[in-house]
């Protein structure tokens, strides 16, 4: 019967709905409780930050990667190691800047978006702007400053969606002792 | 599995989001709870769209809660519900001995008192999947002993 | 080669329809809410049916000269109607032959309620999305168009 | 001689005719056996396995025995199966060989040369023997020996062929088994023989069926051949078998058709495409329509014609089925597909033609199918009919349109002409029907006969549909049918036969929120209203049209152009008003008051503002929009008050209204919002968390069933309300869209308002809305003038100016020129009038209106504050100083050393609760220009100050120490301490010997101050000292008030010094320096200064010969520790009462430490000797006296440090004293009695060289 028959197979894919159904949830109760999408963009940021803080510890533990070395190292593991990890995707990175302080991840396809259609009166809204504040926390506990930002977005009519990283600075306090 | 860790930090972060946002308003008890049960709801009427998209019609109330029991928690949390329990009324208790949502804190009583918020997303799936196959419903949570928990099902006769 | 797609909610009323030519809609929205007669009875049906014929699809509802109507109910009680030309015989032919076969799932009629069904299904995942509204929805709209200009 | 003597002409009535059985040989022999065999053959039935994998049948075998003639043997490629003889048998009884070899041997040969000929294998020789015939026969040959001959001759390998029938009419046991195993073999033969045949039957049919493509190639030979096999599948009994085979026929038909339609057509199609000239349909009555399968036959079939052929066919064999419920689904299908059919083929088919033809052959089949059910079955199976049904009244109605006999005044000529030309091609009824009554074919001539005639069909037919439909459930179809009839209704004119129609099609469309049905529906009934002249349900109907975004614009505005029309013309009678539900008008978005809290006091201005969204496409001008408002009187009044108002303000008064969804189904409004909270539950034993979890409050209100909601178009609910309480606004023009409208309104009675109705009238016509909800109220209060006084700061400050505030809430009164509040002071205190005194007025709800300068004159008793003039529920605030005098001391008199009592008595109260302020009530009684009871309010005020006073002495020189403690939070300027002695010693003079006149106290700071006692003579027991200083705050510069002074009064008793105690230590002889651990003496002397007393007055004095005594008691003790005192450290001494009088004592002390160390302490007591049980009598009523004066004295005493607590030893010694038995009693003099010179004196103490004595020191 059926039902039996797509259980196994389907399984996995689920709690990844079920995580983007939830974070749709999230978003659009942020939209009802704050009246404009620059409020509900940082309130998103600041969760994403939150979670990105914890989430590192997780990462950490479970891909053994060790410390990075500099800024393009990094791109690598969040693209080739975290994405893939923890949204089962790929971005590639592109545009360095000369100075290799800024790159951006290109998502062709973002699950958190999966089935969104963005009503036209949220114009402003930032969707996915957890993530920045995800990659922002979880870099800041390995002593990087960066900011992280939506230049494009498959929701807004573009062709891809671009996050562009820029490397602020590398927090030099709070070190764990004996490391360089 | 592996973005499991993220939805459960997503769960924690909606959680104390929710509460602190309440903390500035003057918001009363039920308030939070109440929100993160609408949530759930809007999600569970998804997720049962989908889980059900493949799957023979339903025969009746009962096959309807064996499967929430079973497809619908196993793809939700990896488990199924420990046991199910009717009066045959259109009351069900679902019982988890190890709700996913609570193995993050510690067993036993130490975070009793906060075991309730972590319980309201949940009631709202499993109201939001059951409405969305035509059964009106109220779920309610109950923890003693943590990570084990109870939802009652109360079904509305039409 | 469908004329008229509706989709109609657990209560009845519809949460999206749209018809071409646009002139007879009114005509096909009476035919669709007719054609709930023959689901409802369908419906009630199905439920004695052992569990493996207990298929979402059901597949012709009523013919009328002009056109058959054909249903679907997914398990949330929401109905898929579709309203196709009698002149196209495709559709007919091949549900009679497997019809009388007993599988469902090799009609062309399946198929296309198949397509519904997952499009709707996202539409239901649109967080944006109030469940019972009437559905506004670029997707869908686009799926839906090109079931009713594609012959099949 | 019966039938089997002439051969049978083929025919097709495949029921009756059976397989065909030749026999040759000897007939009379057959004709004899015949009966017995064909009711012997069928009885037995026989399996018969199939080629092609079909599944094999048990069928029961009939042949039709016919006498075999070579005609019968069918020609090559002669495809005719029912005439096929599928098995030869030749008959004998011969039995003797001559006999055989003559005649019989020859006739055999010839009958095998013919089958040989025809290459048929399918004989049987029977050889029937007969006892009977043998008896008269001599030359007997065994038995066997023919039927071996025949075998031999002519059965060579199949000697099965040849079977022995013996005394097939005797009745006996073997007759029986020859007769079964007769019967067998001729079953196997004949089953042998339908296969071979068939399955080559069907072989050359197939490799027809493939030559299809090639030209010339024509359908309807091949139908000829196929429906062939279909016949003997019938003949066989075999109806699935047979049905197959039309089914095939059909499909492959109808796919020629459609790949027609696609373009590549069969050329023999062509032939199908003449034009339709008959429309008589399907004919089911007999088993087959030979006319038409002719016409087939002949290639002259029209399309319908092969159709209903092929359509009747299926319908016999499904009805041998039994399955006549399939005939009416198919019988659908087969008329729609025929329609659809002669469209793709482009067949020209007369206007109605198939109309006819649909409408016959639904009524054919209906009535074919009744002919062979039971009611019961029928009714148990509407769902498969009732779509014919429909179908039918589907064609007789546009029939009836067609051949205008749905409109009012008859068909017209060219309506006649076609009707006559439809009749014309249903030709004559057919035979089989002409005798039944409601014949497809009359009912129908009939219906197109006349008007009334089709009026009564149609309705016949409609009725019963709906009734169909109804009795199944599917109401939607029902109501769809009713529709059709509610227009044939307006068609004819009689709108209140359709009206019901139209309502109910609309209830179910608006029950399950199908929008354009409804506006469609809507429009039908509002002419039919129209027509009927309902003018409320019409124009309540054209409002909502007029509203319905679903009609262009033209549309709208026609719809509104009527209600506003019907609205302009002046009614004949002016008292009627149509009330319509206001929703599809308007519709009310938002309200809100202003004040926006909604409260305002009786006689306040209230204007309400409310959004109403106009539906009408055009601006409708109203005459008066009111809202129909209901009063009662509220309970509490505590909401009605100011501070309520100021309290509750909400956050900006508006109140939203639900928007009114385009018409959802009543099951859509969902349940109330789930109210969960969190529960904590604990274990009653240790309070501690058992379980947590989420409840759900309003479970009750959720599991309740939900009553639908009533319809929408019901204007049933809509009653007009006439309440006295209306808010009105007049000539609204509504915009199509938002508009704004206010309502101003003057509060009248207190009480509560509620907003109940709102509606909007144009002429006679009532926009109601019925209930306005959510509930909307707005409060009118009274309230009674009221003054509150009270301090600025949190506590007065007695004897400096303090600010008062005074608040005058007006009220319902008006405070006119000249009111004035009127304050009798208390003589206490002081109401400052300052020249600048200003009154601001607020209005109630705070916002400041005005100010006014205020005038405020004291008399000696009255101070009057003439208020500024201020309106109703306004308030009035000023501030006044006041000033609190600290209480005056009147001239002697012991009650007046307390001062004023009250300040006393808290005193008192508040040393318990420890240091805080002393605090003064003053009342203050007010007269208001409002009410002719005066109002009392009470201020109290604190001293800033506490003082405490202490007596020191050197010899029997006396000081007092006053200290000022400053309590308040202010700093003072402290000016002209003075001290003067009260009382009646004169000669007692107190010398300041406080330096500055002028000096600053800062807040929580003492000041000291100290006098010295002189006198001259004999000094007084007591001093009566009262202290006072001018004060005034640090910070205010020139009061405009000269304040008074703070005072104190204070007693000091027995301060003059009686003794002198002294002590000296003494070195141990020969050192000239004590050393630890070394005993050297203590001599104290205690000397007296002074003669006898008032004071020694008591009962320790004893007269002796010449002087007096008194016993005293020395102790010497050393807290500190320093000596150890050996021997005995006390002990009584008599001492006379004289002066200079001394007495010595010496005692040895040992020094414990090394160093310049304080000499112990002497007391000294005196020494009350015991008196039998009346002193202690006495005692005790001393005692009371003390306690009885101490009252007045206490806060002198409690400062006085030494009297006080010599007092309080007193007190606690003799109390110990009581219990117990009675004993001398020990009494510390007061410390001004007793001065120690020595006190403060050290001496020096060398440590000792030797330890271990210190050790001995030590223990």
């Amino acid at each position: 019967m059926s039902r039996q028959a797509n259980r196994g197979t389907e399984s996995k894919k689920m709690s990844s709905e079920l995580f983007t159904l939830t974070y749709g949830a999230l978003v659009t109760q942020l939209c009802k409780d704050y009246e404009n999408d620059e409020d509900v963009n940082k309130q998103l940021d600041k969760m994403g930050y939150n979670i990105g803080v914890r989430l590192i510890e997780d990462f950490l533990a479970r891909s053994n990667v060790g410390r990075c070395h500099d800024f393009r190292e990094t791109a690598d593991v969040i693209a080739k190691v975290a994405f893939k990890m923890y949204l089962g995707i790929t971005p590639s990175i592109t545009n360095w800047s000369p100075a290799g302080d800024e790159f951006s991840l290109i998502l062709e396809n973002n699950p958190l978006v999966d089935f969104v259609e963005l009503p036209d009166n949220h114009s402003s809204l930032i969707y996915s702007n957890l993530l920045c504040g995800v990659l922002r926390g979880a870099l800041e506990m390995v002593q990087m400053a960066v900011e992280a930002k939506f230049v494009q977005d498959t929701l807004k009519g573009d062709g891809v969606t671009e996050i562009r990283m820029r490397f602020i600075r590398r927090i030099e306090d709070n070190l764990p002792a004996g490391e360089e | 599995m592996a973005d499991e860790a993220l939805f459960l930090l997503l769960h924690n972060e909606i959680v104390s989001g929710v509460y602190k946002s309440a903390e500035q308003g003057e918001v009363e008890n039920g308030r939070c709870i109440t929100k993160l049960e609408n949530m759930g709801f809007r999600v569970g009427q998804g997720l049962i769209e989908r889980f059900t998209k493949d799957t023979a019609r339903f025969k009746d109330e009962l096959d309807i809660m064996k499967f929430i029991c079973k497809d619908f928690w196993t793809t939700v949390f990896k488990k199924q519900i420990d046991n199910l329990r009717t009066n045959h009324q259109g009351i069900y208790v679902l019982q988890d001995n190890k709700f996913r949502l609570l193995t993050q804190m510690s067993a036993g009583k130490q975070y009793l008192e906060h075991a309730s918020k972590y319980l309201a997303f949940t009631c709202g799936l499993i109201r939001g999947g059951l409405s969305n196959l035509g059964i009106k419903s109220i779920v309610t949570a109950e923890v003693s002993s943590m990570p084990a928990c109870k939802f009652q099902v109360m079904i509305q006769k039409l | 080669m469908a004329v008229c797609i509706a989709v109609i909610a657990k209560e009845n009323y519809p949460l999206y329809i749209r018809s071409t030519p646009t002139e007879n809609e009114l005509k096909f929205h009476y035919m669709v809410h007719t054609s709930l007669d023959v689901v409802d009875e369908k419906i009630s049906a199905m439920g004695k049916a052992l569990v493996d014929q207990r298929e979402l699809y059901l597949g012709l509802l009523y013919p009328t000269e002009d056109y058959k109507v054909y249903g679907y109910v997914t398990n949330s009680k929401v109905k898929f109607v579709m309203v196709v030309d009698s002149s196209n015989t495709a559709l007919r032919d091949n549900e009679i032959r497997s019809v009388s076969a007993g599988d469902w799932r090799t009609t062309p009629g399946w198929w296309m309620f198949r397509k519904l069904h997952n499009s709707y299904t996202d539409v239901m995942c649109n967080p944006f999305y109030n469940p019972g509204d009437r559905i506004q929805s670029r997707a869908f709209d686009n799926m839906v168009m090109s079931m009713m200009i594609q012959v099949c | 001689m019966a039938a089997p003597e002439e051969p049978l002409p083929p025919v097709i009535y495949t029921m009756e005719n059976k397989p065909i059985v030749t026999c040759a040989g000897d007939q009379n022999l057959f004709t004899s056996i015949y009966p017995t065999l064909s009711q012997q053959l069928p009885r037995e039935p026989m399996e018969w396995r199939r080629s092609y994998g079909r599944a094999p049948k048990m069928i029961h075998l009939e042949s039709n025995f016919v006498q075999f003639k070579e005609e019968l043997l069918p020609k090559e490629g002669n495809k005719a199966l029912l005439t096929f003889p599928f098995l030869h048998i030749y008959w004998t009884e011969c039995c003797d060989t001559e006999v055989y070899k003559a005649t019989v041997k020859d006739d055999l040969t010839k009958w095998q040369n013919v089958l040989k000929a025809h290459s048929s294998v399918d004989w049987l020789i029977v050889v029937v023997e007969n006892d009977a015939k043998k008896k008269n026969k001599t030359n007997i040959l065994p038995r066997t020996s023919i039927v071996d001959k025949i075998r031999n001759d002519f059965c060579n390998k199949q000697s099965d062929r040849c079977v022995v029938l013996s005394d097939p009419l005797k009745d006996s046991s073997r007759t029986q088994e020859s007769w079964n195993a007769f019967l067998t073999k001729l079953r196997t033969l004949l089953l042998m023989s339908f296969t071979k045949n068939l399955g080559k039957f069907e072989d050359d049919m197939r490799t027809l069926r493939e030559k299809r493509t090639e030209p010339g190639w024509s359908f309807c030979e091949y139908f000829m051949v196929q429906e062939e096999l279909a016949f003997v599948f019938e003949m066989l009994q075999q109806f699935e078998d047979a049905l197959v085979q039309y089914d095939e026929l059909d499909a492959l038909f109808s796919q020629y058709v459609v790949n027609f339609g696609a373009g590549d057509g069969a050329n023999w199609l062509t032939f199908f495409c003449q034009p339709v000239k008959s429309w008589s349909g399907l004919i089911l009555r007999k088993p087959i329509d030979m006319e038409k399968r002719e016409l087939i036959q002949r290639q002259e079939a029209t399309l319908l014609d092969l159709r209903s052929y092929l359509f009747s066919r299926q319908c016999t064999l499904l009805l041998f089925l039994q399955r006549p419920w399939e005939v009416a689904q198919r019988a659908l299908e087969l008329l729609h597909s025929c329609v659809q059919e002669l469209k793709l083929l482009e067949v020209s088919v007369p206007p109605g033609a198939l109309d006819c033809w649909v409408f016959l052959s639904c009524l054919e089949v209906l009535q074919r199918i009744e002919g062979c059910c039971d009611r019961a079955q029928i009714d148990s199976n509407i769902a498969h009919t009732v779509g014919l049904w429909s179908y039918a009244t589907e064609k007789l109605k546009s029939l009836g349109y067609l051949c205008g006999l749905v409109s009012e005044k008859g068909p017209n000529s060219e309506d006649l002409n076609r009707t006559v030309d439809l009749l014309a091609g249903l030709g004559a009824e057919r035979p089989e029907t002409a005798n039944t009554a409601q014949s497809p074919y009359k009912k129908l001539k009939e219906a197109l006969s006349s008007v009334e005639a089709f009026e009564k069909h149609y309705l016949d037919l409609s009725h019963a549909t709906i009734e169909m439909y109804t009795s199944i459930g599917r109401i939607r179809s029902a109501k769809f049918v009713g529709k059709d009839l509610a227009e044939f209704y307006m068609r004819k004119k009689s709108p209140q036969k359709a009206e019901i129609y139209l309502q109910g099609a609309l209830k179910t469309y608006l029950a399950e929120g199908w929008a354009l049905p409804i506006t469609h529906t809507r429009k039908q009934l509002a002419e039919c209203q129209k027509h009927l002249g309902q003018t409320e349900n019409y124009l309540q109907t054209s409002s909502l049209l007029a509203s319905d975004y679903h009609l262009t614009e033209e549309q709208r505005k026609y719809f509104c152009q009527e209600v506003l029309s019907f609205a302009h013309q002046q009614s004949d009678s002016p008292g009627h008003r149509v009330v319509l539900p206001m929703h599809s008008f308007a519709q009310l978005r938002d309200l809100h008051f202003d004040p926006s809290n909604a409260v305002v006091h009786v006689g306040g201005i209230l204007s309400v503002e409310i959004t109403l969204c106009s539906q009408m496409p055009v601006p409708v001008h109203v005459e008066q929009i009111a809202i129909n408002v209901h009063f009662s009187i509220e309970k509490n009044t505590y909401r009605k008050t100011a501070e309520w108002l100021t309290k509750h303000k909400t956050s900006n008064g508006i109140i939203k209204f639900p928007v009114e969804t385009s018409p959802f189904p009543a099951s859509q409004n969902i349940l109330p919002a789930l109210e969960l909270y969190e529960m904590f539950e604990r274990s009653p034993s240790d309070n501690s968390l058992n379980t947590t979890g989420i409840i759900c409050r309003n479970v009750h209100m959720l599991l309740r069933r939900q009553e639908s909601s009533s319809s929408l178009e019901a204007p049933s609910g809509v009653a007009l309300e006439d309440g006295a309480h209306m808010l009105r606004c007049s000539n609204v023009t509504l915009e199509p869209g938002a508009n704004k409208i206010t309502f101003r309104t003057q509060a009248k009675e207190p009480g509560t308002y509620t907003l109940r109705q709102l509606c909007a009238s144009v002429g006679p016509v009532r926009f109601v809305l019925p209930h306005i909800y959510p509930l909307v109220q707005y409060d009118v209060y009274s309230q009674e003038p009221q003054l509150h006084v009270e301090p600025l700061a949190d506590s007065l400050l007695a004897g400096i100016p303090q600010k008062v505030k005074f608040t005058v809430t007006t009220g319902h009164y008006t405070v006119r020129n000249g009111d004035s509040l009127q304050l009798s002071n208390a003589e206490a205190m002081l109401i400052l009038c300052q020249a600048e005194n200003r009154a601001v007025i607020y209005s109630n709800t705070r916002e400041k209106s005005s100010d006014a300068a205020l005038r405020v004159q004291s008399s000696d008793k009255v101070t009057s504050i003439s208020l500024p003039p201020a309106p109703a529920y306004h308030v009035i605030e000023f501030e006044l100083d006041v000033l609190s005098l600290p209480s005056v001391p009147a001239a002697g008199g012991e009650s007046d050393l307390r001062g004023t009592p009250e300040p006393q008595r808290k005193h008192k109260d508040r040393q318990t609760a420890g240091h805080c302020m002393v605090t003064t009530d003053h009342k203050v009684s007010i007269d208001c220009p409002w009410s002719i009871y005066s109002t009392v309010i009470a201020l109290t005020f604190s001293v800033p100050f506490r003082t405490t006073h202490s007596l020191l002495s050197t010899g029997t020189r006396k000081y007092v120490q006053l200290c000022v403690q400053n309590l308040s939070e202010l700093d003072f300027q402290l000016s002209d301490s003075n001290l003067v002695a009260t009382g009646d010693s004169t000669d007692l003079q107190l010398i300041p010997l406080n330096t500055e006149s002028q000096q600053c106290i800062c807040s929580k700071q003492p000041v000291f101050f100290v006098w010295e006692l002189r006198w001259t003579q004999e000094p007084p027991p007591a001093l009566h000292g009262q202290f006072s200083i001018g004060f005034s705050p640090a910070s205010e510069e020139r009061l405009s008030v000269s304040l008074k002074p703070y005072t104190y009064e204070f007693q000091v008793e027995n301060y003059f010094t009686l003794y002198n105690v002294k002590a000296e230590i003494f070195p141990p002889s020969g050192m000239q320096h004590c050393r630890t651990g070394l005993l050297c003496s203590l001599e104290v002397s205690i000397t007296r200064l002074s003669d006898l007393l008032e004071v020694d007055k008591d009962e320790a004095l004893m007269e002796s010969d010449q002087c007096f005594l008194t016993k005293l008691m020395y102790e010497v003790v050393d807290n500190s520790s320093n000596w150890a005192v050996c021997g005995k450290s006390c002990g009584a001494i008599s001492m006379p009462v004289a002066a200079r009088a001394t007495h010595r004592v010496r005692m040895d002390v040992m020094p414990l430490f090394a160093g310049h160390l304080p000499l112990p302490d002497v007391r000294l007591f005196k020494y009350l000797p015991h008196h039998s049980a009346h002193s202690s009598q006495l005692d005790a009523d001393s005692w009371i006296e003390n306690d009885s004066l101490s009252v007045d004295r206490h806060g002198d005493e409690q400062s006085d440090g030494g009297s006080g607590r010599s007092r309080g030893s007193v007190h606690s010694a003799s109390s110990a004293e009581h219990k117990g038995l009675p004993m001398p009693r020990l009494q510390a003099l007061p410390t001004g009695q007793v001065f120690n010179s020595s006190a403060g004196m050290q001496v020096l103490v060398l440590p000792s060289q030797d330890n271990h004595v210190l050790e001995v020191s030590v223990t």
